[in-house]
């Protein structure tokens, strides 16, 4: 597979580690109230469709960027790579 | 050694005499023969044996598709079984055996299975072989893998290397055939950068084999023309021997170039094979199409081949493996073998065509409207019986048959990534669907254009259209005048008249019978039908007979073959050697090696390295005398222990966290607090998965405000990088934190024992003061040694010893290790290795890779308290689940045999006494042992249910593995020091 | 019909014109007691013995395709029980204990073939790892053995005992592990279960569940709704779609495992053999095709194929272990959906939907499952109650902290 | 000033050199490197103290640009690594913290690398056989991280197709140097 990198282009998949869901950015408050609970998701129960995938992908080979590649698990045709950082901003993450 | 079977002209190179031999016999061949070309010269009808039955059998295509012919090719560690004849280079000196048969090919004892064929049907075995049930492994299924395979491997190491390497193209052209020559040129002249890859090892595909001409040229003189042209090009790379063997995803193909297999050795230095892995942006298949038979009684003598075939190997390779041939079709290309080969001096005794209404195109006797319902000849055919359109049988004498059921477009490369190709019923045959490996367009035969003229336009039209999108300019090629004959087919699968056997899968011995046998059982789905007749799960994939199996299925459901489908096409294309999948990872290339900063200084001390990862360690270092590693590493200890020890620890993961937040990020990396750590002091500190699992453990220096030091274990340097980067990009972007992975700046040894103050203070600049007071226990810093080196201090302790770990730069660190020992000369330094290393970790009670195994909780390792409840880290909230929160866990205890002369052994399995020893009765396992020099005696670490509440019990290690039983005592894991005097000393 | 070696040769000297169907092919009925979705490995295993076993009767088995063609086609037809842990250990030993009486319990010669499997060794830790798992088979009841360096080279001479980057230090052997011819094992059970009443509908989807006040009533199918009282899922591989359909999210992820057959050679290898240096196991069919593969793919995938670097990967692991593979040919590579479980074991267990059970998350482990999971899943369907054999392996294992982590990887599905 | 001597990343007192044919395979131990990443809301401030380091414009993603004195290359989002010769820059990290201040992190790493320099006519052919980096299109002054043979190097591109420098693992060195010189010979 090729992983058209936002910053260097089209590179080969080799060079990545994959990691799953995109939803792992979303890591839950931990003093929530159900905060077990929702750790318990957030960890055990991801997106696993039969088509457009949201998944992190680390150039591990490369940049060492964390990528969020949208991707077609049916074809594996990949429409859209974003760098994660930007998508967990995004996402209202912070510090 | 006379080929007499060899004709006038040909595109081969008569002054080139290759000698070789067949079953120890000699021949002579010339250059551009195959295996097959040549023994089919010299009058060799008979090549192999079937699969099931050991018929008798012949070549029956002149391609890579060939069933039949597959021999041992060459000899000693070089042997290569079942290699086609039809594609096998010759070149002088080759050696060739026949295989699957004994003692001879002409007589082949194992034959006498054909004589119980009607036992043997599809499936047979499924039905019986069942009693008594202990016969199945000592007798029958011995018996049936004697008889089954194929060739047979050497066994010895493949003397031969090969080479992996990266290919980027616009525009792939598979096949260099009329379509892709043409294809080539249009993309080559318009500046793309092109590959053109073939698997023949002459260029043109079918222009070779046929008299067509191409403007005013032979077709095989418009393809050299073209090659040669293409061959000009700075932007065209023209890869003959060259297979693409699949598509993959995102426009990677990968292709087998065969660099040195039409020679007899490789060349110094050079690769057999290389595999390539071609990104291209664009590709386009030009792979032909492959003739099919037409299946009838005795159908599989040697002698019977593709109508094509005997074409490609009169016009070609000039040879004819007969002088009287008979022709057999449904279709005109049927009859263009005849011409052909009537036109070369081969007497042509009849063409049989099924169709009433056909008509000669050359003078020979024409059979309209006729059948051929059998063969005769046991090792080679003799001669047809023809049911005539009259009704009549007539009997023809011949040595070879020809038979053409009509072409399959190549289609197989369009469906690797599970695209289902289309019938198309005017021309009877699977073509390329629509959903075929997007970037990959079809051109030619492949396509279902069987004409030179259509294949020649459509290629050239393709590359343009392919290049049109990736905004290249081309042009269309001006067409020359060229062969452009319509297909004229009617189509016909097999013959239902015949005493013998119809074959459809001529290696795997499939017959339209077992066709018929798996409707009767309902294995009707083509899958089915497959996996019940092993149809088409030869060596050859089925690549003649797949469609002729599906065809008599279709016929007896009463569907539509297009409905019927077919099996999936699977890469590779054609098999491809295991050694070039691997390409030079082999042996102690296997995987590269990391060498710690001492590995020179050690392996002159006569070191015995062990793997650990990719890293190699000095395991220990044994000294004259010491006949057991068990000597070497007691000394390695108790020195240690005594006065003073180094350790090279390189290997341990270093990580570089700088920034404004970077006190606050380990706080969140690791369970335990950091955010207060002093600069200047070390902290040891545990990671959690997100899971609230022991992931990793280390230490982290603070070296200023917004600096620290992360070490980590050895195996996990890497996946604790990683984790961190994720930590910092996904979940806490805004965090001011910079890694950098700095494991091999450093070159870090360990100096421990009650003498390393001493040996470092002659080592470490004077300004620098080690007293306890000034650098005490879990301080660090940067120092210089040896005069102004800079290097870093670290006072921290793995074996429980007054220790520190000094790192100075990698490419210092062999004179660092040499200075540290002769600096430790006068208090005896030893060096240990990692064997000692273990030893005293398990003396010290500190848990390790075989205590960290994913598994344990800090709960486990008696760590419990340190997982922070007053601050967000990783894994803390799911560490408090209620199975990881049980009260009477397996908790880390030490372990000391109750008889002191017994060994503890790692994996032995924990019972309380008196209990049975079983599953039930299971009380934990122990992880790590070795002996302690020091205690003298044996002793352990071990995770034991509720082990806390249980020190002074007696229990008992189990290893029914190793039928070791013994008693040992639930102790403190800290056998040594378990007040922590010595490493505050 | 009983197959016998007696009845094959009457048959053949009569024509073979008395076989008869090995499977019928009956019209959905309108209702069944129980319906189980996915004619697989799993399913056909459990129509077979719910039937057999448990009394069952209006039993049908739904397949979207042709029986047998999800992993129990096209997998490495390895069978073993040498797992770690005590939720795993039993439950497959009681499935290898199945395999081997299976030929005879249903009548079906499906070339079970206990050559033995041997796990190499290549560092002390690894040593000590599977001492610990030996000494776990044993206690549980299964056998293992633990070779020495010449024992092994006395039974596989020809591996890399000299040059190897990681050398071989010694290795676990359960001598009952093997292979089996896969496909006969669907087969076998289908006919089983066939002739025990069981409807095995070919070429029925299941497009969604009919649920009712958290009842499940049925399943719409694309032949028509279709009622049932208890509804199981086998359909491994495509869990994740198949459940969706009943609101569900499961801690699983969908990803490619790919398989390989060399070309048809003499004898070469006696029994199983797996490099614990790198990703490479192999044995060798009663054809002469070894049939080998490594590790996952890596990346969640539906698309039953997979990429190159991959195949290079097993291939380095072959020729690292054992470099006279060299000019042998690879004939054939497929990939297959495998289940992965956050944890790296299976769920047989029923849902928060009455009358709706699951049974799924098989990893690459699958097919050694299969009479075990049949057996287990129909005593869960029969009873409600899990099998003792199968008590571990619950949905809620991972809300409470109870996982069965063989390779201690946590949760992520494509390090299992 | 200290008296340990350094020994190079093949373990030798001198560099190795190799030649196939009319290209050269030259250990390169004399280069000191380091790492600059911009500290978060400091990326500007640090583009402006590396270019003045340099001298020269800072290069973008997968380049590298060769300043008067020292050159550097790109390696990360706000990350780049600082080369110069050894001799003359012992603590080079030291001496890019003092100008970079508080907007970068620095890191040494002269110590974490092995370099090889492949030089002469051809690299086009050997390189094909050791990475998936599309070196024919690559210009001079490209720079890529990616994997040789299982391991992660740079690919630094100095001159249009003429010289090439490979920065890998020091551990590896020896993996990384049979690698490059099984590929020349094979290629060549």
């Amino acid at each position: 597979m090729i992983i058209n990198h936002p910053l260097l282009g089209p590179r080969d998949a080799q060079e990545f580690t994959y990691l799953g869901d995109a939803a792992l950015i979303e890591r839950p408050d931990w003093q929530a109230e159900d905060a077990h609970r929702q750790f318990y998701e957030y960890l055990y129960l991801r997106d696993n469709p039969a088509g457009e995938h949201r998944e992190l992908w680390f150039h591990e080979q490369g940049d060492r960027s964390w990528l969020v590649v949208t991707r077609n698990t049916l074809t594996h045709e990949i429409t859209h790579v974003d760098l994660a950082r930007d998508v967990a901003r995004a996402k209202g993450r912070s510090k | 050694m006379t080929q007499s079977n060899r004709l006038t002209a040909g595109r081969i190179d008569r002054a080139q005499v290759l000698n070789f031999t067949f079953d120890g016999k000699r021949y002579q061949g010339h250059g551009g023969d195959t295996l097959a070309s040549a023994l089919l010269a010299n009058g060799v009808r008979l090549m192999g044996r079937s699969f099931k039955y050991h018929r008798p059998r012949g070549v029956l295509s002149a391609g890579s598709e060939e069933p039949n012919a597959l021999v041992e090719l060459r000899g000693g560690a070089r042997q290569e079984p079942n290699t086609r004849a039809t594609t096998a280079e010759l070149f002088d000196g080759l050696e060739a055996k026949s295989q699957n048969r004994w003692p001879s090919l002409a007589f082949d004892a194992m034959a006498i299975n054909d004589r119980f064929s009607a036992f043997l049907t599809a499936g047979f075995y499924y039905k019986t072989f069942m009693w008594p049930a202990a016969f199945w492994e000592k007798l029958y299924e011995p018996m049936i893998r004697r008889a089954a395979g194929l060739g047979s491997i050497s066994f010895e190491p493949d003397p031969d290397c090969y080479d992996k390497g990266f290919l980027h193209c616009d525009l792939l052209v598979i096949g260099a055939g009329p379509a892709g020559l043409s294809a080539a040129l249009t993309a080559g002249r318009a500046g793309a950068r092109v590959i053109l890859a073939d698997e023949d090892f002459l260029l043109g595909g079918r222009l070779n084999t046929e008299t067509i001409s191409v403007g005013e040229q032979s077709g095989g003189d418009w393809a050299g023309t073209i090659v040669a042209e293409l061959a000009q090009m700075p932007n065209v790379r023209v890869m003959m021997r060259t297979t693409v063997i699949g598509a993959f995803d995102h426009g990677i193909y990968g292709a087998v170039e065969r660099v040195s297999d039409h020679l007899a050795v490789p060349p110094e230095g050079k690769p057999r094979q290389i595999l390539w892995r071609i990104t291209s942006r664009r590709a386009l298949l030009c792979a032909g199409a492959i003739e099919r038979p037409i299946a009838f009684s005795d159908n599989d003598r040697p002698g019977i081949m593709l109508a094509g075939a005997l074409r490609a190997y009169v016009n070609r390779w000039a040879v004819t493996p007969a002088r009287d041939v008979v022709i057999f079709g449904n279709n005109d290309d049927a009859h263009r073998s005849a011409a052909d080969l009537l036109a070369r001096g081969v007497h042509v005794a009849a063409v049989v065509d099924i169709r009433a209404q056909a008509k000669p195109i050359a003078d020979y006797e024409l059979l309209a409207g006729a059948q051929v319902v059998g063969t005769q000849g046991r090792l080679g055919i003799r001669g047809v019986e023809v049911r005539l359109a009259s009704g009549e049988i007539r009997r023809i004498n011949c040595g070879a048959l020809g038979v053409s059921g009509g072409w399959n477009p190549n289609v197989h490369l369009t469906c690797h990534k599970r695209g289902r190709p289309e019938w198309r019923e005017d021309i009877a045959a699977f073509v390329p669907g629509p959903d075929g490996p997007a970037g990959l367009s079809v051109a030619g035969a492949a396509t279902g254009l069987f004409s030179t003229a259509s294949a020649l336009s459509s290629g050239s039209k393709a590359a343009a259209a392919a290049l049109r999108d990736l905004g290249i300019r081309a042009r269309a090629l001006p067409q020359p005048a060229t062969e452009d004959a319509p297909v004229s087919i009617t189509p016909f699968w097999h013959v239902a008249e015949g005493k013998g056997r119809a074959w459809l899968d001529q290696q795997n011995d499939v017959t339209v019978k077992d066709v018929k046998l798996a409707h009767q059982e309902n294995f009707r789905s083509v899958e089915h039908l497959k996996r019940y007749t092993t149809l088409g799960m030869a060596t050859d994939q089925g690549k003649t007979s797949n469609l002729g199996g599906l065809a008599v299925m279709a016929e007896l459901t009463g569907q539509t073959i297009a409905k019927t489908g077919t099996t999936i096409f699977r890469p590779p294309y054609t098999p491809v050697a295991l050694g070039v999948l691997a390409g030079r990872s082999r042996g102690k290339d296997f995987r590269p090696v990391r060498k710690t900063p001492s590995h020179k200084w050690a392996q002159e001390q006569g070191a015995v390295f062990v793997e650990v990862g990719m890293w190699l360690r000095a395991q220990w270092f044994p000294r004259p005398g010491e006949t057991h590693w068990r000597e070497s590493v007691d000394r390695e200890v108790l020195a240690t222990r005594r006065s003073v020890g180094i350790c090279d620890v390189t290997t341990l993961g270093k990580i570089d966290v700088q920034g404004g937040d970077a006190a606050a990020f380990l706080n969140r990396i690791y369970a335990n607090g950091f955010a207060k750590l002093a600069v200047g002091k070390v902290r040891y500190g545990l990671m959690l998965r997100e899971d609230g699992i022991a992931m990793d453990d280390g230490t982290a220096a603070r070296l200023a405000e917004d600096h620290f030091v992360v070490t980590t274990t050895t195996a996990n340097a890497v996946n604790v990088y990683r984790h961190m980067e994720f930590a910092r990009q996904c979940l806490w972007p805004d965090m001011d934190v910079q890694l950098i992975s700095t494991t091999e700046s450093w070159a870090q040894f360990s100096v421990a024992g009650p003498n390393s103050r001493r040996l470092l203070q002659k080592v470490v600049d004077p300004a620098f003061d080690l007293s306890n007071e000034a650098f005490p226990f879990m301080a660090c810093g940067e120092i210089t040694v040896c005069g102004g080196l800079r290097a870093r201090l670290f006072r921290i302790s793995f074996s429980g010893e007054l220790a520190y770990e000094i790192a100075v730069p990698t490419r210092y660190g062999d004179a660092m290790i040499r200075r540290l020992m002769a600096a430790g000369e006068e208090f005896d330094v030893v060096a240990y290795g990692t064997e000692a290393l273990g030893v005293m970790r398990i003396e010290k009670g500190h848990a390790a890779g075989n205590e960290l195994n994913g598994t344990t909780t800090a709960r486990n390792l008696g760590m419990a308290q340190m997982v922070s409840k007053t601050k967000d880290s990783i894994g803390s909230v799911l560490s408090e689940r209620e199975g990881l929160s049980e009260p009477d866990t397996l908790t880390l205890v030490g372990l000391r045999p109750v008889d002191a002369t017994q060994r503890v052994l790692a994996g032995a399995h924990l019972m309380t006494k008196g209990t049975v020893a079983n599953a039930a009765n299971d009380q934990g396992y122990i992880t790590s042992a070795a002996y302690s020099p020091n205690l003298g005696h044996s002793i352990g670490l071990a995770f034991l249910r509720n082990g806390a509440a249980r020190k002074g019990e007696v229990i008992e290690a189990v290893s029914p593995l190793t039928g070791l039983n013994v008693d040992v005592e639930v102790v403190s894991a800290h056998f040594i020091d378990p007040e922590g005097e010595r490493l505050r000393a | 019909m009983r197959y016998s070696g007696f009845k094959v040769i009457k048959e053949a000297l009569t024509g073979h014109r008395g076989w008869t169907p090995a499977w019928r092919d009956p019209a959905p009925q309108a209702e069944y007691d129980v319906i189980i979705i996915g004619g697989g490995g799993h399913g056909l295993a459990t129509a077979y013995y719910l039937a057999k076993e448990f009394g069952g009767t209006r039993i049908a088995v739904l397949e979207k395709g042709w029986i047998g063609g999800g992993n129990v086609g096209r997998n490495t037809t390895i069978i073993r029980s040498n797992y770690l842990l005590d939720g795993n250990e039993p439950f497959y030993e009681f499935s290898l204990k199945l395999w081997e009486g299976l030929e005879q319990d249903f009548n079906y010669n499906a070339m079970v073939s206990q050559r033995g499997i041997l796990n190499l060794i290549h560092t002390d830790a690894q040593r000590d790892a599977f001492t610990r798992r030996g000494n776990g088979m044993i206690l549980n009841g299964a056998d293992a053995e633990l070779l020495s360096v010449e024992q092994i080279r006395k039974r596989y001479p020809f591996l890399n005992f000299n040059d190897a980057r990681f050398p071989i230090k010694g290795g676990l052997a359960q001598h009952r592990g093997g292979t089996v011819r896969h496909d006969a094992v669907a087969w076998g059970y289908a006919r089983g279960a066939d002739q025990r009443g069981v409807d095995i509908i070919q070429n029925c989807e299941v497009t969604g569940f009919r649920i009712e006040n958290g009842v499940c009533k049925g399943v719409e199918t694309s032949r028509g709704f279709i009622a049932a009282k208890k509804v199981g899922c086998a359909v491994a591989g495509s869990s994740g779609r198949l459940m969706a359909k009943a609101g569900m999210r499961l801690p699983i992820e969908s990803h490619v495992l790919q398989a390989f057959v060399s070309e048809g050679l003499k004898p070469v290898l006696p029994g199983v053999i797996t490099f614990g240096a790198g990703h490479f196991y192999c044995s060798q069919s009663d054809k002469g095709g070894l049939v080998f593969g490594g590790d996952i793919d890596g990346y969640n995938s539906y698309a039953q194929r997979g990429n190159l670097p991959v195949v290079e990967d097993v291939a380095e692991g072959g020729m690292a272990l054992f470099p006279g593979l060299g000019r042998v040919r690879l004939l054939r590579m497929w990939g297959g959906i495998m289940d992965m479980s956050m944890d790296g074991s299976p769920i047989i267990d029923r849902t928060h939907i009455e009358g709706l059970y699951f049974n799924g998350g098989w990893c690459y482990g699958g097919f050694k499952a299969t009479p075990a999971s049949g057996w287990c899943f129909a005593h869960l369907l029969a009873t409600d109650a899990p099998h003792p054999v199968a008590t571990a392996y619950r949905f809620d294992r991972f809300e409470k902290g109870r996982m069965i982590d063989e390779k201690g990887m946590g949760a992520q599905p494509n390090l299992h | 000033m200290h008296d340990l001597v350094a020994i190079t990343s093949l373990g030798a007192n001198a560099a190795r050199l190799d030649c196939v044919g009319a290209v050269t395979l030259t250990e390169v131990p004399d280069w000191a490197l380091a790492s600059v990443t911009a500290r978060l809301g400091q990326e500007d401030a640090c583009r402006v103290a590396l270019a003045t380091l340099l001298g020269v414009e800072l290069p973008g993603p997968g380049g590298m640009v060769a300043g008067p004195e020292v050159s550097a290359f790109w390696t990360a989002p706000d990350q780049w690594m600082v080369e110069a010769p050894y001799e003359a820059h012992q603590d080079l990290a030291r001496a890019v913290k003092e100008v970079m201040g508080d907007t970068a992190s620095v890191t040494e790493q002269s110590d974490g690398w092995c370099r090889f320099d492949i030089e002469g006519e051809g690299l086009g052919a050997v390189f094909e056989r050791l990475c998936n980096l599309d070196l024919a299109t690559a210009a001079p002054g490209s720079a890529s991280r990616t994997a040789i043979e299982h391991m992660g190097c740079f690919v630094l591109c100095r001159t249009a197709g003429g010289h090439i420098s490979v920065i890998g693992p020091r551990s590896s060195a020896g993996s990384l140097h049979h690698a490059l010189l099984t590929a020349m010979s094979s290629a060549l």
